[in-house]
């Protein structure tokens, strides 16, 4: 799986050595919010067959936990499937093991974060990352200006492309410009810092 | 009862005609809502793959806020009415989660106390489906009805994440109470395998190609199964149904046309309230003409 | 008494604990345990019976007071009761047993259930140096000189008048 | 308290052995000898090298007739090991065996210790703890209890069928108890068995006769057991008979009256064939239906409802076999041993809706499709769907219902042979393409995994991945009218979708929905789930917590038929065994009621886990049924007036070890 | 009138309800009266200590001594008495198996004064007032009784001969008991004068117990509405009659209230709540350790549910101290 330069460079090397696993991998994961069946997957592929993006995505769901599970820490983390899943919970209800897949995947895209191991050009963890630091300021977010960010930061194109939509959805009074606060910002702020402490 | 009403975000802007379209067949309904004082954002999908913590800590902002407002009016049960798809979720998985997990929660319960609120007690989370269907009841809402939707086929889309996992209000793989609630206004609900397929969600401005196709597989069964329109429950499958149409029929090269409506419009069509109390202004693809 | 005896009461002190073991499992595990030639502390003293269900709870608090300084109970894994369920019945005792010695001021390490199965020999002898272990730790109980002592504030009356209380016999009708 | 022989007063012998080095070396027996001697009661205290063997115990028997001994303590190796040998001497020594009490100091003292002072201290502990326990033994009887030979089989599935047959021919008396008009169970519905692929019918019909036929075996069918008590030796059970509105013993099975019933077209679901096709309300199961007596059905005879139908059924009879009188009848019988075999329902796919059963008409269960591809089935063997239509191409769903945490946690175990069995036959009738949709393929048994190679090389086509959804939704136009079905090729690492005509889905194998009620009945134990606990899942495995009750077939598991029979057979045997030994012994170390002590609190009746604890209205006390109690002392413990007594573990016996073992002063 | 038998009364760490009941014999004390000469009851005739010591010994025929002992003065009291008494009668719970007054048993005498002589809310004593046993003041010395550090049941203090269980025992025990004795009717020493059986044996309430209970909670009873026909335990409060000695004529559960347990165990038991705990805890719904500890988290205080009567008089008597205040 990992590329190596080799003259032709069509040829892959496709042996995994066990010093470039991360036996522990499974347990951070595991430890996350509900990941505690993880271990008892018998990939079966239902969350695969149920997930209506798995067809894009570059692992299928069922792969991302054999995968965790095996330690393939590295590819799992760059992988786009974890920022694709819609979090629409289709294979977390469908699992006969009752794994929380969706939940499996937040923790990934979490840690994914944690180690700075985006895939390049991919906006959700930057669409992310804004609207955390949105509602962190105001306490709501604005989808206009989340959005108009997001579409500076990665592809202004995109920005184009939807201009005739933004702006009709502006005259039809969709489209709100102004910031629309709480009015508690501070104690807000105090609770998310609380929580920041707690944590570490 | 009262109900506290927490509107989200997307209520507030894009899916301003749902609030609107909420309240105007609430009020239709006699049914009180106050909203919960200085709320804030739920915390919704993307925050949950940043950081869970904080994100159960947004939610729970909340439901110590509506604990508050409840406490000062001496409510005995109190019910929060989320609307959007993903506010309601993220609110309902974040009372069970915490339920569960002593450890987070008494660590939330920190947070909240240092701001003087707090998360004992007995509300609910309930979305205004749910409460309609089941609190009201489908009998008085059929009394209500003033304008019938004769020979209106419609398509009810109840997206995901209202639906599962957390919900216990319809059964997860097949929900029914939109589409009886279609024959109670008096139209025809479409049998169609896709309703609880999700939309794709946020992909549609993140990753567009995938949320093009992924609606328009959603639109043209509907018009396979020939719906005249299809409701919906949450605003942001009703933005990327709708809004995006032009750009999902010029990709796919197919006319896949129809209106995409919250199911409060539909309800207050039947009822007879005014198109600009339902927010029907609003929408891109009319839908006013279908109904004669 | 005898002088080996004395002898081995002036040993450093070491702990004496009672255990009730069930006939099918743990009794068996000890027999193994005894088979394999395992080496324990001497500390455990057993009485057979023939489920953990047959442990009544007055067996434990009687044993502390006549002077054990811990009490180990030992059954069959769950769902391996010979008589299907009696060890969940013990269990259930015991979980509220704990909650009351401790109550009572005796350290919880002094009372200990396992379920040891009849293969588990090995399982034996670890819970078994380990309790003990655990038990040296804390000392001895020693109830029945607690008593005593606790009755020295009525000696000296006792003595003035010259007349003992006779021994607390059980009433019988 | 004590009980004691002869003079009253306690007189103990102390035999202390040194098992060659095996205790000596560790132990200093001579002290611990010396150290009991000044116990009160002891007469006599003696060590020796084998007290096991004949010089030893020959010992203990001439002290208690020179000594007159009337109490034994002897310390040596387990009393798991020897209690029976010294418990015997005592017998020869004219003492009752039951003034024993051993002391454990090999295996719990020297071969664990290494301090040989500290393990002389425990073993002086431990002696002492015997002889102040022994003091107060009583004299004990064992128990014995007459063994009945007959036997009642329940449930007349191949597992029943081969077990009653089994104990028929050894001349046993059988008593088979079936709750359907009919016997045979699921067998009789298969068409072909794996991995063979012999004929059901054609293996099973010639039991079902013989069974029939059987001298020693009482067949009765469309009847239940609705009372049992008693105990192992001596069962009494009551049994039901329902009314079939048919004189068994007139009937020849002509079927004439079917003909001639009012109905003139079948209108009732039959259940025979799992509601494919409809029968009128008199009717025969099946053509070989055992015995082969027509039935009424009472929910739809007119006659039976409403008492006014013309009744030109009864009239076409000659064998005048009709009685509309007919009344529920109860029978009561004795037994002395029972074999449950009441085996297993089929998972109800409107549990899983997202494989459409119920939604879909071309969804079908296995079970369903065992019937269509039977030649007696309602499609004359053709394989045929609802709208008439032959399928051209079929998907089967393995693990319906199974291996799922949300439905049945456990591998149904059969279904992956079945379902290879299935494609086989199907594409043997249609040669349409079959797809198996497989999560593991479980083929454990002999000549299973060379079936699967041939299925294999038939080019039926394997996808590893279990089915998330069957939909009539078409993305593409090959899919429109088509079922389509989602899947992940795990083995490929993609999603795909297979539109079929025809699907079907292998539904597992789950207790019977009143295994309960059934186990209640005969005080047995099973799993949450229901099905029957057997007494050691490899030791005993036809052997249930009740003693005499023995189970087999598919209502301890799911199992196939091979296995079913080998289960049953043992399960027989088992029961054989009991008669021919006539008698059960038991040692007695039963629980008894104190009767003047208990006021009727109730609190130890349900603790019993073999119910041998009864409430007596008469006097609103607790009793114990001394042959149903296996001396656990579960209730002795938890009685809160101390009015259960336990022989052989009582109270103050327990105490009285307590208190020798700590009697040492502490430092 | 000198042929009448003796009889005396004292009282210990009581709550008095005993004498109470000894009043309660309302017109029966009457005859009780006829037949007795009560030589000593100082709870309602002026008897002194130095009264009883002149008589001569064992001059008394019986002496009811009810409550728990916990003073110097107590135990000095019930010394003399028993010298001067044929028969001493431990009369009601507390003089019986410790009663209410030995749940102190739980804590040290320290802990009980720096509680209820600072700690308490609704104290104030800047100067730390404690009492004392002795008290000078203008040249005269006052001396109070040694508070003790455990609470005893009358037979750790004295050789008792019998018991009148209950809290307090009824006028019909005592009544029964007492002409039982004065007929010459003696039974063995230490009986307890009551029937040795379980309440449940005589309460209204036992058809209707279940022969199966699974305890899913225990529900207090001053929270829950109680059915006034069903036994508690079947409506999962929890009840003390299965371990608690009748005779009382279930007094409490005709006033819809739980057993509690004051008539002490019968005479086979050696600790009644261990096996009150015994029975109940069997009968616990749950397989693991959570739900069982579930079920068993509503029973907030198991020491003063199992042992509200009788923990001096238990087992292990009274809370073990720990290490560090025991050296004191
Ligand atoms: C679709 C399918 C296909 C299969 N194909 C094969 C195959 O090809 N080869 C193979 O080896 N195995 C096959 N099996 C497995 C096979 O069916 C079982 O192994 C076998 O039927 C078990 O027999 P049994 O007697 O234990 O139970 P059953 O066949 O279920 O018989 C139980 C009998 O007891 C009766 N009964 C139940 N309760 C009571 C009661 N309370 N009182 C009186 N009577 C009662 C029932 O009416 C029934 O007659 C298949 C299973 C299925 C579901
Ligand atoms: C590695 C391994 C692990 C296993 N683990 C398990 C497990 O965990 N659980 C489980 O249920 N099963 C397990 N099994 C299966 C289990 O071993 C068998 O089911 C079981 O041992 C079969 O017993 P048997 O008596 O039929 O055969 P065997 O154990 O093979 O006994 C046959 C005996 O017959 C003797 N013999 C052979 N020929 C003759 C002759 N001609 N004359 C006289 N004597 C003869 C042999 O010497 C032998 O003593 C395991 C098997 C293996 C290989
Ligand atoms: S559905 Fe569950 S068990 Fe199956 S592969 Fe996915 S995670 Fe594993
Ligand atoms: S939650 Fe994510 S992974 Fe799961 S089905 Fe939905 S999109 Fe796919
Ligand atoms: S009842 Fe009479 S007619 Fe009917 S099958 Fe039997 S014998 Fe023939
Ligand atoms: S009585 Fe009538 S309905 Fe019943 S079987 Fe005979 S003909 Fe048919
Ligand atoms: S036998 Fe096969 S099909 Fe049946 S449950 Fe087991 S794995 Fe699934
Ligand atoms: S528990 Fe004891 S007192 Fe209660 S009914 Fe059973 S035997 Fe009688
Ligand atoms: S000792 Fe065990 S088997 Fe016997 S009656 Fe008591 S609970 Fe039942
Ligand atoms: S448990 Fe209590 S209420 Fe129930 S019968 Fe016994 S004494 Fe009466």
């Amino acid at each position: 799986m990992t590329k190596i330069t080799a003259s032709d460079k069509k040829v892959r090397r496709y042996i995994k050595y066990e010093s470039e696993l991360d036996q522990t991998f499974i347990d951070k994961i595991g430890d996350a919010a509900y990941g505690e069946q993880l271990l008892s997957c018998i990939q079966c592929g239902t969350c695969s067959a149920t997930c209506p993006i798995s067809h894009y995505m570059d692992y299928t769901p069922r792969r991302i936990i054999a995968m965790v599970r095996a330690g393939f820490k590295e590819e799992v983390l760059n992988s786009n499937t974890i920022w694709l899943c819609a979090s629409c919970y289709g294979c977390t209800v469908d699992c006969p093991r009752e794994i929380k897949i969706t939940d499996v995947m937040y923790a990934l895209k979490r840690e994914a974060i944690l180690e700075g191991s985006n895939p390049r050009g991919f906006p959700i963890p930057i669409l992310a990352n804004k609207f955390f630091r949105q509602v962190r300021r105001h306490g709501r977010q604005n989808e206009t200006r989340l959005l108009l960010t997001v579409y500076l930061l990665t592809n202004p194109l995109n920005l184009l492309k939807n201009a005739r939509m933004a702006m009709r959805l502006y005259f039809k009074g969709r489209l709100s410009l102004f910031e629309n606060g709480i009015k508690q910002k501070k104690s807000l702020r105090k609770l998310l810092k609380t929580l920041d402490r707690n944590q570490n | 009862m009262k109900y506290l009403y927490y509107p989200g975000c997307s209520l507030k802007s894009s899916g301003r005609a749902y609030e609107e379209s909420l309240l105007a067949v609430f009020d239709a309904l006699d049914i009180q809502l106050e909203e919960i004082d200085d709320w804030n954002c739920c915390g919704a999908t993307s925050y949950m793959g940043v950081d869970e913590i904080k994100a159960f800590g947004l939610a729970a902002r909340n439901i110590g806020l509506a604990n508050r407002q409840k406490k000062t009016q001496d409510d005995e049960e109190t019910h929060i009415i989320a609307p959007c798809s993903a506010c309601y979720l993220v609110l309902l998985k974040t009372q069970k989660y915490l339920a569960t997990h002593t450890d987070v929660r008494n660590s939330i319960q920190g947070g909240l106390s240092e701001i003087d609120l707090d998360l004992n007690s007995n509300i609910k989370i309930r979305h205004p489906l749910d409460v309609l269907v089941n609190d009201i009841g489908y009998q008085k809402i059929a009394e209500r009805v003033q304008k019938p939707l004769k020979n209106v086929k419609v398509a009810s889309y109840y997206g995901c994440q209202i639906i599962r996992p957390y919900q216990e209000f319809d059964k997860e793989y097949y929900p029914m109470t939109m589409d009886h609630l279609v024959t109670k206004l008096g139209g025809e609900a479409v049998d169609w395998p896709l309703k609880t397929r999700c939309c794709g969600g946020t992909l549609m401005g993140t990753m567009q190609d995938v949320g093009l196709q992924i609606n328009y597989r959603l639109l043209k069964e509907a018009h396979r199964r020939n719906a005249d329109v299809m409701i919906t429950t949450c605003p942001l499958c009703q933005f990327n149904l709708e809004c995006y149409q032009d750009k999902i029929m010029k990709s796919h090269n197919d006319s896949v046309e129809m209106p995409v409506i919250y199911f409060t419009q539909l309800m207050g069509m039947a009822f007879g309230l005014s198109d600009i109390s339902l927010g029907l202004n609003r929408l891109l693809t009319p839908v006013s003409d279908i109904f004669q | 008494m005898n002088t080996e005896i004395n002898k081995t009461l002036q040993q450093p002190w070491k702990p004496r604990i009672v255990a009730f073991f069930c006939n099918w499992c743990t009794y068996t595990a000890a027999d193994l345990a005894g088979v394999s030639r395992l080496k324990y502390a001497p500390s455990v003293l057993i009485i057979r019976l023939m489920c953990s269900g047959r442990v009544d709870p007055q067996f434990v608090l009687d044993a502390f007071a006549k002077g054990a300084d811990g009490v180990l109970i030992g059954g069959c894994h769950f769902g391996d009761c010979h008589y299907i369920e009696g060890n969940h019945k013990m269990f259930r005792r015991y979980q509220m047993l704990k909650r009351m010695i401790v109550n009572m001021g005796i350290e919880p390490e002094r009372l200990r259930l396992e379920w040891i199965s009849a293969s588990e020999g090995d399982k034996l002898k670890r819970v078994i140096n380990d309790m003990n272990e655990k038990v040296q730790a804390l000392g001895p109980l020693n109830l029945p000189g607690k008593f005593q002592e606790w009755d020295l504030e009525i000696q000296d009356m006792i003595d003035q008048n010259g007349d003992m209380p006779a021994a607390k016999e059980e009433h019988h009708v | 308290m004590s009980s004691t022989s002869k003079n009253g007063s306690v007189r103990i012998g102390y035999y202390v052995c040194h098992c060659g080095h095996n205790i000596a070396a560790n132990v200093d027996v001579a002290i611990v000898a010396k150290e009991i001697e000044k116990l009160p009661g002891v007469v006599i205290t003696r060590e020796y090298k084998y007290m096991c063997s004949d010089p030893g115990q020959e010992l203990i028997q001439e002290d208690i007739k020179e000594l007159n001994l009337n109490r034994i303590v002897v310390a040596s190796c387990s009393p798991l090991l020897h209690e029976q040998t010294f418990r015997n001497a005592l017998t020869h020594g004219g003492l009752n065996p039951y003034f024993l009490q051993m002391v454990n100091i090999r295996e719990n003292v020297s071969w664990v210790h290494t301090d040989r002072e500290l393990a002389t201290q425990k073993a002086i502990d431990l002696s002492r703890a015997a002889v102040r326990r022994v003091a107060i033994h009583k004299a004990l009887e064992t128990r014995q209890v007459s063994i009945n030979p007959d036997v009642l089989v329940v449930g007349g599935g191949i597992s029943g069928i081969n077990a009653a047959l089994t104990l028929a021919n050894a001349g046993k008396k059988v008593y088979l108890v079936e709750r359907d008009p009919t016997i045979g169970g699921h067998m009789a519905q298969f068409d072909k068995t794996f991995p063979t692929l012999d004929c059901a019918a054609c293996i099973l019909t010639p039991k079902m006769s013989d069974v029939k036929n059987h001298p020693n075996i009482t067949l009765w069918t469309y009847s239940e057991v609705v009372e049992f008590s008693g105990f192992v030796g001596s069962f009494k059970a009551k049994i039901k008979h329902k009314p079939r509105y048919i004189i068994e013993d007139l009937c020849v099975g002509c079927l004439d009256c079917i003909d001639a019933c009012v109905y003139k077209n079948p209108k009732y679901r039959d259940e025979f064939n799992v509601g494919l096709s409809k029968r009128k309300p008199i009717y025969i199961p099946f053509p070989q239906a055992t015995p082969q007596v027509v039935v009424v059905d009472p929910e739809n005879c007119i006659q039976v409802k409403r008492g006014k139908c013309k009744m030109t059924c009864v009239d076409v009879c000659d064998r005048n076999a009709f009685d509309f009188t007919q009344q529920e009848t109860f029978e009561e019988i004795q037994v002395g041993s029972v074999i449950l075999t009441t085996g297993f329902q089929t998972f109800n796919p409107e549990k899983t809706p997202y494989y459409g059963y119920g939604k879909y008409d071309n969804v079908y269960t296995s079970l369903e499709v065992e019937r269509i591809v039977n030649s007696a089935g309602p499609t004359g063997g053709e394989v045929l769907m609802r709208d008439g239509q032959k399928p051209k191409k079929v998907g089967i769903v393995h693990c319906v219902g199974s291996r799922d945490d949300r439905t049945n946690k456990w591998c149904s175990r059969v279904c992956c042979m079945y379902s290879l069995k299935l494609a086989s036959l199907i594409k043997e009738h249609t040669g349409a393409e079959v797809y198996n949709f497989y999560i593991d393929m479980r083929t454990p048994g002999k000549g299973y995994e060379e079936f699967y190679d041939k299925v294999l090389k038939e080019k039926v086509h394997f996808i590893r991945g279990r089915v998330a959804e069957v939909t009539d939704w078409a993305a593409e136009k090959e899919e429109e009218g088509k079922l389509i079905i989602r899947v992940e090729d795990t083995l490929v690492g993609a999603v795909r979708r297979i539109p079929v005509d025809m699907v079907v889905l292998s539904v597992g194998i789950e207790p019977q929905t009143d295994a309960h009620d059934v186990r209640r009945l005969f005080n047995i134990s099973c799993s949450t789930e229901g099905f029957f606990t057997e007494r050691h899942p490899k030791l005993a495995p036809v052997e249930t917590a009740a003693e005499g009750i023995f189970i087999a077939g598919c209502c301890q598991g799911p199992k196939d038929i091979p296995d079913s029979v080998a289960q049953s057979g043992a399960a027989a045997s088992q029961a054989l065994a009991l008669i021919d030994k006539g008698v059960m012994e038991m040692e007695p170390n039963t629980a008894y009621v104190l009767e003047e002590a208990c006021s009727g609190c109730k609190s130890c009746i349900s603790l019993c886990p073999y119910t041998a604890i009864t409430f007596v209205e008469e006097r609103k006390k607790a009793e114990i049924n001394e042959a149903l109690c296996k001396g656990c002392g579960t209730c002795v413990a938890a009685c809160p007036s101390s009015a259960i007594m336990q022989n052989l573990f009582e109270d103050d016996e327990i105490y009285s070890e307590i208190e020798g073992l700590l009697s040492i002063p502490q430092l | 009138m000198s042929e009448k038998p003796k009889v005396g009364f004292y009282w210990c760490a009581s709550c008095g309800g005993c004498e109470e009941s000894v009043v309660d014999l309302a017109e029966d004390i009457l005859m009780v009266l006829d037949n007795v000469d009560i030589v000593f009851w100082p709870v309602a005739m002026d008897f002194k200590k130095s009264d009883l010591e002149v008589m001569e010994d064992a001059s008394i025929f019986a002496t009811m001594i009810n409550g728990a002992v916990r003073t110097s003065e107590q135990e000095e009291m019930a010394r003399i008495l028993r010298k001067k008494s044929k028969i001493i009668i431990a009369y009601g719970s507390c003089a019986h198996t410790g009663g209410v007054p030995s749940l102190a048993n739980q804590f040290d005498r320290e802990q009980i004064l720096q509680y209820i002589y600072q700690d308490a809310p609704t104290v104030i004593n800047e100067e730390k007032t404690r009492p004392q046993t002795t008290h000078r003041k203008n040249g005269h010395v006052v001396t109070l009784p040694q508070i003790r550090n455990v609470v005893r049941t009358l037979d750790q203090v004295i050789d008792v001969d019998y018991y009148l269980p209950g809290c307090p025992p009824t006028p019909k025990i005592l009544k029964t008991a007492l002409l039982a004795l004065l007929e010459g009717n003696i039974p063995e020493k230490g009986t307890v004068l009551a029937p040795d059986i379980a309440l449940c044996d005589e309460c209204p309430r036992k058809e209707s117990k279940p022969t199966e209970i699974k305890y899913t909670q225990f529900k207090r009873p001053h929270l829950t509405e109680l059915d006034p026909d069903t036994c508690f335990l079947a409506q999962e409060v929890f009840c003390m009659g299965p371990a608690t000695r009748g005779g009382c004529e279930a007094l409490c559960v005709d006033g819809n209230m739980p057993c509690t347990g004051c008539f002490g165990p019968t005479s086979r038991v050696k600790d009644q709540g261990a096996k009150i705990l015994s029975s109940i805890c069997s009968a616990i719904d749950g397989l693991d350790e959570r739900s069982v500890d579930r079920v068993l988290d509503t029973i907030p205080d198991p020491i003063g549910t199992f042992y509200r009567y009788a923990l001096a008089g238990s087992l292990l008597r009274r809370k073990v101290p720990a290490k560090s205040s025991e050296s004191e």
